[in-house]
């Protein structure tokens, strides 16, 4: 615990710093960088010594404005959630030493420091928090701190924009939560979090879904999502990374969090975190695929990766609730282990999208191409980010949708309720299938074949600092996807703190992990033996080089590649009600046809649909009662009458 | 002697009047700092009141009292170089309006008996009229106008409740002075139908005078026409010491028995003013309308959390001090913002990172304190409304408390980011100076301190202040 | 060593099984066709040639073959090929299977868009599209073997004591999984009516056109991951309907191989006899095999209980 | 005696619907400093205070003194000054003004009448001119355009209150009180609303309240 305060401490400092020194550009960023690396290994080195060696009461608490109390806690599921943020965090900043790099914006590159600072010790103080003034504290300043960095570049409109809808979903998110709290205080009496689970059940469903709500939509469950399609591609890349990678889990971990501490009985729980997670996930692939700026395109795929781990967390809550302990086990495992593998590769892309948008000034894909030739370190490490996200062997991402499969389909097995985690697995199945053409559309498009545009032809690898952060992250995916042991047994340790989960086996999952891990190594064998086969195949032939086969079309240009939107368009379409995308096209006139245009945007349905139904009739509302107030004093003085008499009346 | 803490500002203030403007900013120095001396002898117990029949130190009193006397310091120390760059025709007579104001507003602190608190507020209005009106604009006129006419209205009003109030006690039987707190020792005889009455007409009164919507429609407009220091003192104190007024009365109440009809009747007052404020700040074109309406709201989350009692009345007591401190801070950084940009319109300010580095600072950590995110204190009392209004059950009126909370800060936030970050054709046509930045910043760090370290001596204040309507922890 | 030999008869016979095909569609077409082992010949003269790369392309490209063919190799390795046990065979292996040729897919598709070609790119979009809607059919029928066996193990749905076979007590269901599996197969394989092989017109083709830029040996270990593919549905079909478990092994190879020459047969009567489906109505013939699919996973309630 | 109070409040409410129905200001402040003195007066008739103490004794003078001439005059010079003879297009119009008033007295007499407590024939009266003068000082307020109007609704407010508290005292230090409370709004009020309202004629060249609408929203 007290190793654990330190790299807080540090952390700080190393945010701190910044603010007077931020006259030395380089040195200020090196300092940082090295600060926060210290800070954050010696932080990484408390929650892992904590998860092998767990320590009884490891509490701390300091009495707080006489009545209050800020008490921390360090128990597995916290350890668990401080890896990501200890191990993405000092490499987003290592990443930034090479992307802030406007020595003239030096100042506000330090207010950027400082920020980041106080947004990671805020995370590792929310996993920490012991009781809900902690709780809420702690939550606070993350959204207010994660705001700071998304309106780092305010000159932009669109930035101002996402600022916004961030801000505003942030305040609304944590008045649910406020609520959720008051709920629960209201049957305690206390606000600590000991005595929750004692709570009536009808009570415990309204606080779970006032929480569900606050915590929802700073996760980007789907129809509370809608900030992040803005907010990720506004803010500087490395924000993105730890608000993507890391920020948007701490919803998901309070969902769990308040899961635990309320163990409530009924199945209504998971059905409830499957439903939201089977719309997030499927919806939230489906919108990536019809956005084609990288970023965007990236923040709707964090909504499906989010959909994946509720679908995760659902089948846990539902096989507590149905006493189904191997897909209460393995449900929690998936949807926790899915944390952290998003983490690692959803922060790599965004790594990867940052450089690119550095060095070729767009982040629209149909505007890009080629990048793998001259950014190859960029270039292949977003290849393993992306077949990592697209949940295939024999990386990381299909460790934790392995896991999730597993738990559903022993879902199966129980009677009545085999319908939802029947649905779970075909989600599961449409998700991965989703999100593998996705992926493809931003690899294929964005790095392959040849590049669009001046700007994209131009790009050049990114600094060295950026690479090592990528390269690092990559190594991770593939590390995790190939010896995926000790991260799940980890992972069990966390899920072991429930009381049903504890009638698992522990030999089942390692079983079944090692053979996991034994076929990542036997195809990773194989293909190097046929890589092998295939270069003496090649030895001694001849090799030429020549433009791609146009099939018989004799001058072949740039701009005939395939676009991400006309990838994408035929998917795009089939899932039509729910995703809604304008068309413009000039059509095609004459024998001889000129310049034609097509042109295709996808809006957003939740958001069109919450300013449709919820924003505008309440301003529409609002905007009539605007006369209260119009001028005259007359009026004014009548409204006293008014209220005297309504009050005599009503006596 | 206490009562030297109203009398020697308004001695001062008498004097400056008369005398050249040099001498006025002196005394104006000299008089705040007095005053919060005087006040925190009076914390210390140093200093009593010597007419018991007529002053008192009530906790929540005292509270008022200090809030008051530290912002002033603050406000007359901005004062000093806000009048530098700005011309008023008659300078002597607003310090001196400025000085008598913090005088009626100490006696309303300070007050005990029922018609000492009345005139003590009814005066207040007169003293502050003046320092509207001194920027002789028509629009000042105007809001002059409308404050003192609604105003003298409403505290007309609370007269008759306040002698509603005499009545049930005479009809009661009862002969003590015709004190607060003597009247809280017999309070259950007094007779309730007239109590009730006199609660209504002084709800009403000091509800105007406090910005209760549907009485607050003066405060707008004389808190975007008072020149900035003005309009801080206005917002910040001067509705402390208006709810000073409606929280004696709602003991009272209490005391009698007659508690649950007044709570009920707070917080409705309270969600109806967040509504009408969430009304009138979307689409606000003028920031300190803006500001202004996000006082009725701030007095409306305190009247309901007082209404709801228990651990919400700790936490309306607090949001009093913080809305207190962030307000004014706001209301002179918009007063630097003006200054600096020569216009209150909203769409006309922008830039202010690059154009007034500080201001922009202050003003936007105001912002986000007014909105309740930690580390400012109203992160707390907001925190505890909502957990307080819960636990005594009510879920329609919290509902409804959340919807404005966020319709406000949807609004505002909109308009606070257009301002700070928007673009502008306006140039700068006085810069930013340290002594107009550091009262805001100031005001706000010690919001943040006290949400970080507490001095007992004031918990123990706040305890005892809502320990009379029967709030207090696990309430 | 049993299941390793099984595996090693597999691969080398994946390529005779389309010759079967060839000859029927001849057959109906009143020609004679080429000979049943045309395609060893293909492929050894592939492996005989070298290579022409595109200027457009990276490593990406020379990569994307290998994959392929790797992954195809791979998931046979769990099937049960004439009864002997799968080389690999664990609780949940039918996960990883399916997602090894997601694998595969996901490289192919990578490498088409590679070569900077606009006919590449549309094969490549109608792969993951096509490919994502049978995924759901896939896992449905996984459903439905885990409903009726407990089993989540290739080996295990066709060994124990309830087996997956046509011939139990959940024939009738199992009919239907096999008909759409058949439809899954087509369309995985882009077979008629989904896609045409033999088509001549790049703009309507969709495996065929993303290895348009391929040649040489990569060529041939595409072809021959294809044939692997198309091997591991025929078996994953022949598996349902063996109807004996004849104890020598011989003997049950023998049937084994047999049905699943039938199941190519089947596949070319019906490239035979059916034209290829508009594009945009492929999306429906997958749909249908899923309802099927769903439909039998919602029965299976009754057979299971 | 008795006679005398019913003369007076007779006379008192005639005052009421006089100023409702008047659209000369000349004529309205001529109104209301007689409507002042006889409110200021009114206390000396009431059978409670028949012990006349020195304080009735001193104050009602100065009452007098304040609402029959000081105020009047101040109000006076000021119509004088902004040159306006009559108030024209009220928002509510004479008629009904008129008939409001008379409704005021009704629902007055219904509302004292409904009152739990036992007061003697005079005083109930004396509530009834009050809570009318009151209501209709509130109309005045509500009704007019003329800022000056509206300075003497508040002035009828006041007198309202004043005679409603007369009606009601029981103690005699109640009325004192009381007293001194509405001397002192009056004195600085009006003096305050009466600055007010020159600035505001010498700004805009009238006293129209029509005019003071800009701050809206």
């Amino acid at each position: 615990m007290d190793t654990y305060l330190f790299s807080l401490v540090v952390i700080l400092v190393g945010g701190i710093l910044p603010l007077f020194t931020y006259k030395k550009f380089t040195v200020m960023k090196a300092a940082c960088v090295i600060i926060t690396a210290i800070g954050s290994f010696t932080g990484l080195y408390a929650a892992l010594s904590f998860l092998i060696h767990p320590v009884e009461n490891a509490v701390i608490s300091w009495p707080w404005l006489h009545h209050f109390e800020i008490a921390l806690q360090m128990d597995a599921m916290a350890a668990f959630f401080l890896i990501p943020i200890f191990f993405i965090c000092p490499l987003a900043t290592l990443y930034s030493f090479h992307y802030m790099h406007h020595e003239k914006q030096s100042g506000k590159t330090a207010i950027s420091y400082f920020f980041s600072a106080v947004l990671f010790v805020s995370m590792a103080l929310l996993t920490t928090a012991n009781n809900m003034l902690t709780f809420a504290l702690a939550w606070e300043i993350m959204s207010l701190s994660s705001f700071f960095l998304v309106v780092f570049d305010f000159r932009n409109k669109e930035t101002r924009k996402a600022g916004y809808l961030y801000f505003i979903f942030a305040q609304a998110g944590a008045l649910f939560l406020f609520a959720a709290f008051a709920v629960i205080y209201s049957q305690t009496g206390t606000l600590s979090f000991d005595s929750i689970s004692a709570m009536p059940e009808n009570m415990k469903l309204i606080a779970f879904v006032l929480a569900f709500m606050g915590l929802g939509s700073k996760a980007g469950v789907f129809p509370l999502h809608i900030w992040l399609p803005h907010a990720h591609p506004a803010a500087p890349s490395p924000v993105s990374a730890v608000m993507s990678g890391v920020m948007i889990k701490m919803g998901i971990f309070g969902i769990i969090r308040f899961y635990m501490l309320l163990a409530p009985a009924g199945e209504i729980y998971g059905q409830i975190i499957l439903v939201a997670g089977m719309i997030s996930g499927i919806l939230g692939v489906v919108y990536a695929l019809g956005v084609h700026d990288i970023k965007r395109l990236l923040a709707y795929s964090s909504v499906e990766n989010i959909g994946i781990i509720l679908l995760g967390l659902g089948l846990g809550m539902l096989g507590v609730a149905t006493g189904n302990s191997t897909m209460a086990a393995f449900g929690f495992a998936g949807g926790l282990l899915h944390v952290f593998n998003h983490s690692i590769f959803k922060s790599l892309l965004f790594m990867g999208a940052g450089s690119v948008i550095h060095k070729a000034g767009t982040g629209k894909i149909n505007e890009l191409g080629g990048l793998m030739k001259t950014m190859p370190v960029t270039g292949k490490t977003f290849l393993v980010g992306a077949v990592s996200i697209s949940g295939l062997p024999p990386f990381n991402g299909f460790v934790s949708e392995f896991l999730i499969y597993y738990g559903a389909f022993y879902g199966l097995a129980h009677g009545s309720s085999f319908l939802l985690p029947m649905l779970t697995i075909i989600s599961l199945a449409v998700i991965g299938g989703l999100a593998a053409s996705c992926f493809t559309k931003l690899v294929g498009v964005a790095f392959l074949g040849e590049p669009r545009t001046e700007n994209a032809a131009k790009a050049s690898e990114c600094g060295i600092a950026m690479r090592i952060s990528m390269v690092v992250l990559a190594l991770s995916c593939i590390v995790v996807g190939v010896f995926p042991e000790p991260f799940v047994h980890i992972v069990f340790r966390v899920v072991s703190g429930l009381p049903i989960a504890a009638t698992v086996s522990p030999t089942v999952f390692i079983d079944l992990v090692r053979n996991i891990s034994l076929v990542a190594v036997l195809f990773l064998g194989i293909l190097g033996i046929t890589m092998l086969l295939r270069k003496g195949l090649y030895s001694g032939k001849p090799m030429a080089k020549g433009p791609t086969w146009g099939c018989g079309f004799t001058q072949p240009t740039v701009r005939m590649q395939y676009t991400g939107t006309s990838y994408a368009m035929s998917i795009v379409g089939f899932f039509r009600p729910f995703i809604h995308s304008e068309n413009v096209y000039s059509g095609i006139q004459k024998i001889f046809p000129g310049k034609t245009t097509y042109k295709t945007k996808v809006s957003d349905r939740a958001e069109s649909a919450i300013l449709e139904t919820v924003v505008k009739p309440v301003f529409w509302v609002l905007d009539k009662l605007r006369w209260i107030q119009h001028g005259e004093i007359q009026l004014y003085i009548a409204y006293i009458v008014l209220a005297i008499v309504i009050l005599l009346l009503a006596q | 002697m206490l009562e030297h803490v109203f009398l020697l500002p308004f001695l001062i203030g008498v004097i400056v009047m008369f005398l050249p403007a040099q001498y006025g900013r002196a005394g104006l120095i000299i008089a705040a700092a007095l005053h919060l001396g005087l006040t925190l002898m009076g914390w210390m117990g140093k200093l009593s009141p010597v007419t018991t029949g007529y002053f008192s130190t009530a906790p929540e009193g005292m509270l008022v009292l200090l809030v008051t006397s530290f912002i002033f310091m603050l406000i007359a120390i901005y004062t000093l170089s806000y009048l530098r760059e700005t011309e008023l025709r008659n300078e002597p007579v607003f310090i001196g309006c400025m000085l008598l104001f913090l005088a009626t507003m100490s006696m309303v602190a300070l007050a005990d008996h029922i018609i000492v608190l009345w005139v003590a507020i009814e005066a207040t209005t007169l003293v502050s009229a003046p320092l509207i009106l001194l920027s002789h604009s028509k629009a000042a006129l105007e809001a002059t106008w409308k404050y003192v006419m609604i105003c003298s209205v409403g505290i007309a009003l609370a007269l008759l409740g306040s002698f509603f109030i005499v009545l049930s006690m005479d009809l009661g039987g009862v002969r003590v002075p015709l004190t607060f707190t003597s009247l809280n020792t017999v309070a259950k005889s007094l007779d309730p139908v007239w109590l009730k009455a006199g609660f209504i007409f002084v709800m009403i009164g000091y509800g105007t005078k406090m910005g209760l919507a549907p009485m607050h429609t003066w405060l707008p407009d004389a808190h975007s026409q008072a020149p900035s220091p003005a309009s801080a003192l206005l917002s910040g104190v001067l509705l402390n010491c208006a709810f000073l007024g409606v929280y004696k009365v709602h003991t009272l109440m209490v005391n009698a028995g007659l508690g649950s009809y007044s709570s009920n009747v707070l917080m409705g007052f309270g969600l109806l003013s967040m509504f009408i404020a969430g009304v009138f700040i979307r689409n606000q074109h003028d920031y300190k309308r803006m500001l202004g309406y996000s006082s009725i709201e701030n007095m409306g989350i305190i009247a309901f959390g007082i209404g709801v009692g228990g651990l919400a009345s700790y936490g309306a007591m607090l949001h009093l001090i913080h809305h207190s401190l962030i307000k004014s801070s706001l209301f002179l950084s918009a007063g630097n913002i003006m200054l600096a940009y020569g216009t209150k319109l909203v769409n006309k300010v922008g830039k202010m990172p690059s154009f007034l580095p500080k201001t922009f600072g202050v003003f936007f950590a105001g912002f986000v304190g007014i909105s309740g995110f930690p580390p400012f204190g109203m992160f707390l009392s907001e925190v505890l409304i909502i957990i307080g209004a819960f636990r005594a059950g009510h879920y329609w009126g919290i509902g409804f408390f959340i919807f404005c909370l966020i319709l406000i800060f949807a609004a505002a936030s909109r308009l606070v980011m257009r301002m700070c970050f928007g673009d502008t054709e306006e140039t700068i046509q006085v810069e930013e100076n340290l002594m107009r930045v550091a009262p805001s910043f100031l005001l706000l760090l010690t919001s943040i301190v006290l949400c970080v370290w507490m001095p007992a001596a004031l918990y123990d204040t706040i305890q005892n202040a809502i320990a009379m309507i029967g709030g207090a922890f696990n309430g | 060593m049993e299941s390793i030999i099984a595996y090693g008869i597999a691969l080398l016979a994946a390529p005779l099984f389309p010759g079967f095909i060839l000859k029927v569609k001849a057959f109906f077409a009143g020609k004679k066709g080429p000979p049943l082992l045309i395609k060893y010949y293909t492929v050894l003269k592939l492996f005989r040639k070298g290579s022409v790369y595109s200027t457009s392309t990276s490593f990406v490209f020379r990569m994307g073959p290998t994959v392929s063919f790797v992954t195809a190799a791979m998931a046979l390795l769990f099937v049960p090929i004439a009864g002997a046990s799968p080389v690999l065979s664990f609780h949940g292996d039918v996960i990883v299977l399916f997602y090894l040729f997601g694998l595969g897919r996901f490289f192919t598709v990578i490498a088409a868009l590679d070569t900077a070609s606009p006919f590449e790119g549309m094969g490549a979009a109608r792969e993951v599209y096509f490919a994502t809607l049978a995924e759901a059919t896939t896992f449905s029928i996984l459903v439905i073997f885990f409903r009726l066996n407990g089993a989540l193990s290739f080996g295990e749905f066709f060994a124990g004591t309830n087996p997956i076979t046509v011939w139990g007590g959940a024939g009738a269901l199992l009919l239907l999984v096999i008909v759409s599996l058949f439809m899954v197969l087509l369309t995985e394989n882009s077979r008629v009516p989904v896609d045409d092989p033999a088509t001549h017109l790049e703009l309507t083709m969709i495996h065929e056109v993303m290895i348009l830029d391929h040649s040489g040996p990569d060529l041939a270990l595409i072809e021959l991951g294809a044939f692997f593919k198309l091997l591991f549905y025929a078996a994953f079909i022949t598996c349902i309907v063996q109807p004996l478990q004849f104890t020598s092994p011989w003997l049950h190879a023998l049937l084994f191989f047999g049905i699943m020459g039938l199941i190519y047969v089947a596949v070319g009567i019906t490239e035979s006899i059916t034209a290829r489906l508009k594009m945009n109505l492929v999306p429906k013939f997958i749909l249908t095999s899923f309802a099927l699919v769903f439909f039998a996973a919602i029965l299976t309630t009754r057979v299971v209980s | 005696m008795i006679h005398l109070t019913d003369v007076i409040l007779s006379i008192t409410i005639l005052s009421v619907l006089l100023t409702l129905g008047s659209n000369r200001l000349m004529a309205l402040v001529k109104i209301i400093a007689l409507q002042g003195v006889l409110v200021s007066l009114t206390p000396l008739f009431m059978e409670h205070h028949d012990k006349l103490t020195g304080g009735i004794l001193f104050l009602t003078p100065i009452t007098v003194a304040i609402k029959g001439l000081v105020i009047p005059a101040f109000l006076f010079f000021a119509v004088k000054k902004a040159s306006i003879r009559r108030e024209i297009e009220p928002i509510i119009s004479y008629h009904a003004s008129l008939f409001a008033g008379l409704a005021m007295i009704l629902v007055s007499a219904f509302i004292v009448d409904r009152l739990p407590l036992n007061l003697p024939g005079s005083h109930a009266l004396l509530l009834i001119t009050g809570i009318t003068t009151l209501a209709a000082g509130l109309l005045l307020m509500m009704g007019r355009r003329k800022g000056i109007t509206q300075v003497i609704g508040y002035l009828m407010l006041e007198n309202g209150i004043y005679l409603i508290g007369t009606a009601l005292a029981r103690e005699v230090h109640t009325l004192h009180v009381l007293e001194f409370g509405i001397l002192l709004d009056l004195l600085a009020g009006v003096m305050i609303m009466g600055i007010i309202l020159t600035n505001i004629n010498r700004a805009f060249d009238d006293m129209d309240t029509s005019l003071l609408m800009r701050l809206k929203d």
